[in-house]
């Protein structure tokens, strides 16, 4: 059924998995910290995105499987959630554009 | 059957083409300083797209009246040039199409809304509500009075929810059903909506920009022509949609001034 | 109420159109018979199959704007609805915040990719009939394939192109703009291969072909109308006008309605296992074409003098002239409604009395041609094709005549793409 | 470029069916794209949350340090039995079918946890005055936002709990295959992963300073 026999090693698994905790710990420490709200976003979406990187390739096992699922995959929804950013410039324009502000 | 098809495919492309040819169909005269710009935009975009259409849907009835049901012993053949002709063709032609278009009517874009209006224009606040437009001005003071949402009643003629007793900037705000403008000066719309979407459309001023609740949006223009238009909403927004305009009427400066007064005078 | 269950309904539909996608996208990458390779795949197939791709991503924005959507309406809250509205001169108070704009963004991210994937699968299906009315390939199999899957991805890009008076930031309509132009290349390229394919081609006339000759000149006129609306400084005076009506029935309308009609003509009798009456159908071609024509032409000059749309009434203004244009308007529309009454008794009545449909009746190279009319359960009765040749295999010499069907063990001399025609 | 291109015919192999395109069995094709298409729900979800806090002034900071504990807590659960599900998944493929079924329901039994884990602390929030269209502390969408979007992804906890029992028992009764427990376990993985975006966005960017 599954040809693609690769099997990560249990401790491989162990150590994803210790990253990820280590991970969503460091996101907490950056919460705390004080700067403002613009940077803490970008660290916390970087850190979030290697913490969906990995489940993503270990856990998920995109690392064994041909290198075409995820050139098919992964592109598709980059591009998606990517154009989706478009949204921002009407979001920023809201905040000084509200009405009976005058 | 196929001779008929390119006959009526030809017979269809010309009796398209005539009316635009016949300039019978073109929108209203521009009274606007930025309108041309558009109009320019529109009769390039009409030039290029009217020699794709007529060309087309021709060599489309050309091959259909040559190749319809041909006789047994013809051979099929391949259009000169092949796939990879036309590809190239369609990638350099209509490449340098839409940068030509996309460039002008960028430029065309810009000159209406990346620049901003200038400090002596008439501000004017358009309101769309269902199914009315009320429009407001500054008054001798030169201060729109703050609006109240909660007192805006339409019972008590208190479109715009003023309040007349608290705030002295209302007092002399004028309201007006109708928009009145001076001829040649530069009219800054600040437009907000009371209940949901509605639009702002002047054929004639080559403006249209949708009321959006919850965000308050500005637009300027000069209107260069006297005269009294008509200001549409395109936007559905209910039963009464098809009865919400009002009028837009140019004047001249003294003309605007007398019925300013006039207006002032029955608040 | 009314409109809750609307947007209920909407929410299951992408449900179900999420769960139709998968099985497309799934059954065409791994359930392929033996030989047929990705480009072997007939271009019907694969204007589905691109279709369904569009749609696995489109319909996951829908889903979560209808949820959004439902909240609003029916546990109060308020992702759309920003405050201080003031609807019958009450004040509403338990709304505040949200921005239409919002669900504007939402519906059209999902609404442009909608537009390609209802005008997709009937640009396959056409180009699958015009081959085979042609008797030859298309000047290339590929091009036309990857031109489909650049309107795929161009079609993320350009929803703003719905929104350029929306109130929406004036800087994104310059960024949407560009992206809708270009689209244009990918069909312009599309359309001059549909063109370029009838030169030296043998055109058999049948009702199916004629709707598919009838698609190609509606997907340019109403292409062609887009290089207007395409531009924000157009679209300032055209959008809310009819002109825009006129645009999108033209090529998105009636172009994929004209897709399924050439479709319905092409494959009942493969369906039915009986043939549909070719006279009544071409009745059918001639009373929609023209009267489509009559339609939605006039929509455009409408549109260009100014005729706002969603008018049902125009009371005392100038317009007032322009309604002789709406009456010839309704009464071609009138016609053309009745006309479609000539295909329905045309399906019904060859359906059960039709004259019954030999296997292939069209010479036709496809696998769906090579079992009986209509097709025996589990569609090949249990034999697995092996399929030996690129889908359209027309104008050569074989033992069957001047094609070659993808499954028959012959050999010959393979038409690939334009490099074999003399 | 005239290259005679010559097809040979005649049957060859025994395959009747052109490979899989990606070597993977077709229901894992078929979650898998389900996971892109649910990833980009989210994501749009996420976007509209960002979209009206970007414009909102008053939006509220509700979450204290017990609240960001809890979280944790919750992420700890949920990427542990994305754990136990690897595990699960490993022992069917090396063919040890109890202990696969034993990993799975442990997986399961943490699913439950982390949905029990999530009520309480929307119970307390609700307790606190917390309510779909309102709050004490500031803008009303901050409740929507917030119960819709974990409300979503308690949607897909609970289900995915629902799946992989069903999965368990229709392998321990023969019915499903080690394919299907490890198709239960991408999906498993992928409500873990969407966790990983909801934590940082929803609860961290909210917290009391």
């Amino acid at each position: 059924m599954n040809s693609s026999g690769h099997q990560s090693s249990l401790t491989m698994y162990l150590l994803v998995y210790v990253a990820i905790l280590v991970i969503s710990a460091l996101q907490i420490l950056i919460a705390y910290q004080n700067i403002d709200a613009y940077r803490i976003f970008i660290r916390m979406l970087l850190l979030a995105i290697v913490q969906a990187g990995l489940a993503v390739t270990f856990f998920m096992h995109m690392r064994s499987e041909k290198r075409t699922l995820a050139l098919f995959l992964l592109p598709a929804a980059v591009f998606v959630l990517a154009m989706m950013n478009m949204f921002w410039y009407d979001s920023f324009r809201l905040l000084d554009m509200r009405p009976f502000a005058h | 059957m196929g001779k008929i098809v390119a006959v009526t495919l030809v017979l269809i492309t010309i009796a398209s083409a005539v009316p635009i040819l016949a300039h019978k169909w073109v929108p209203p005269d521009d009274i606007s300083t930025h309108g041309y710009l558009i109009d320019e935009q529109m009769s390039d975009t009409m030039v290029e797209a009217g020699i794709c259409f007529v060309a087309a849907q021709m060599i489309l009835a050309a091959f259909i009246w040559m190749f319809s049901n041909r006789k047994p012993g013809d051979k099929i053949r391949n259009f000169p040039g092949g796939a990879m002709g036309l590809v190239i063709g369609a990638f350099v032609l209509v490449g340098l199409e839409v940068l030509a278009l996309g460039f002008f009517g960028s430029k065309a874009w810009a000159a209406i809304y990346f620049t901003p209006p200038s400090a002596d224009a008439l501000p004017v606040q358009v309101q769309a509500g269902q199914f009315a437009f009320y429009f407001r001005y500054q008054g001798p003071d030169g201060k729109f009075g703050p609006i109240h949402p909660d007192k805006i009643n339409e019972s008590t003629q208190n479109f715009y929810g003023l309040d007349m007793d608290d705030d002295p900037a209302s007092k002399d705000d004028i309201v007006t059903a109708e928009m009145g403008i001076p001829v040649n000066k530069e009219v800054r719309l600040l437009m907000h909506s009371k209940d949901l979407g509605h639009s702002f459309y002047v054929r004639e001023l080559r403006i249209q920009q949708d009321f959006v609740p919850g965000l308050d949006l500005q637009m300027h223009f000069t209107a260069t022509k006297v005269g009294r238009y008509e200001i549409v909403c395109t936007q559905l927004c209910g039963l009464g949609h098809y009865n919400m305009k009002a009028y837009l009427n140019v004047m001249s400066q003294p003309d605007y001034d007398a019925w300013i007064k006039q207006q002032a005078s029955m608040q | 109420m009314g409109q809750t269950v609307w947007a209920c309904s909407i929410a299951i539909f992408s449900i179900g159109q999420l769960l139709g996608s998968l099985n497309f996208i799934t059954t065409t990458l791994d359930l392929r018979a033996k030989g047929m390779t990705l480009m072997r795949m007939p271009i019907s197939t694969w204007a589905w199959f691109i279709t369904s791709c569009i749609g696995l991503l489109a319909f996951a924005v829908l889903l979560p704007a209808c949820v959004l959507l439902i909240l609003d309406r029916v546990a109060g809250t308020s992702f759309f609805v920003p405050s201080n509205l003031v609807v019958s001169d009450q004040l509403i108070t338990q709304h505040s915040g949200g921005s239409p704009l919002l669900w504007q963004h939402l519906f059209w991210f999902f609404g442009h990719p909608e537009v390609y994937i209802a005008i997709l699968p009937a640009a396959g299906i056409v180009s699958h009939i015009l081959i085979t009315s042609y008797r030859r390939p298309l000047l290339s199999h590929k091009v036309v394939i990857y031109c489909m899957m650049a309107i795929g991805f161009l079609s993320y890009m350009v929803w703003g192109h719905h929104m350029f008076i929306s109130g929406m930031n004036p800087f994104s309509a310059l960024v949407f703009s560009f992206p809708t132009l270009v689209i244009t290349i990918p069909a312009t390229i599309l359309t001059l291969i549909w063109i370029g394919s009838l030169y030296g081609s043998n055109l058999q006339i049948t009702s199916a072909s004629l709707f598919a000759l009838g698609f190609i000149s509606m997907f340019v006129t109403g292409g062609i109308s887009g290089f207007f609306l395409a531009q924000p400084s157009i679209d300032v005076y055209l959008h809310g006008t009819y002109f825009v009506v006129g645009h999108f029935h033209m090529v998105m309308g009636v172009a994929a309605i004209f897709g399924m009609f050439a479709g319905t003509y092409f494959w009942a009798p493969k369906m039915f296992g009986r043939m549909m009456n070719e006279t009544l159908g071409k009745i059918h071609f001639w009373g929609t074409f023209v009267g489509t024509y009559c339609i939605f032409m006039p929509f455009h000059y409408l549109g260009l003098v100014g005729n706002v749309r969603r008018y049902s009434a125009f009371v005392d203004d100038y317009l007032a002239p322009l309604m002789p244009v709406h009456k010839f308007i309704t009464i071609a529309a009138l016609f053309t409604g009745a006309v479609q009454l000539i295909f329905l008794y045309n399906l019904i009545y060859s359906r059960f009395k039709g004259e019954a449909a030999p296997d292939n009746p069209w010479k036709a190279t496809s696998l769906e041609w090579t079992v009986t009319s209509p097709p025996p359960w589990n569609n090949f009765g249990g034999k697995h094709p092996v399929v030996y040749h690129d889908p359209y295999q027309y104008g050569i010499e074989s033992s069957s005549g001047d094609f070659v069907m993808q499954d028959s063990p012959e050999r010959i001399q393979t038409v690939r793409d334009d490099k074999k025609l003399p | 470029m005239s290259e005679a291109h010559l097809t040979v015919g005649g049957p060859s192999g025994v395959e009747t069916q052109e490979a899989p395109a990606f070597a993977i069995s077709h229901k894992k094709l078929v979650m898998w794209l389900f996971i892109i298409s649910d990833a980009i729900t989210f994501g749009a979800l996420l976007f509209a949350y960002g979209y009206l806090r970007n414009a909102t002034t008053d939006w509220p900071r509700p979450f204290e340090t017990s609240s960001v504990i809890n979280a944790y807590a919750m992420t700890f659960i949920l990427v542990t039995s994305s754990f136990t599900m690897l595990v699960a998944v490993r022992a069917a493929r090396a063919g040890d079918k109890g202990r696969a079924i034993t990993w799975s329901f442990i997986t399961v039994l943490g699913g439950l946890i982390f949905a029990l884990l999530h009520i309480k602390e929307w119970l307390s929030l609700f307790g606190e005055g917390l309510r779909l269209f309102a709050n004490p502390w500031g803008s009303g969408l901050f409740g929507a936002a917030f119960f819709s979007i974990t409300g979503l992804h308690l949607t897909h906890v609970v289900g995915g709990c629902i799946a992989i029992t069903v999965v368990t028992l229709g392998y321990k009764r023969g019915r499903y295959d080690q394919g299907d427990l490890e198709i239960g376990g991408l999906y498993w993985h992928f409500v873990d992963l969407v966790w990983m975006f909801v934590v940082p966005f929803v609860y961290l960017l909210n917290i009391k300073h």
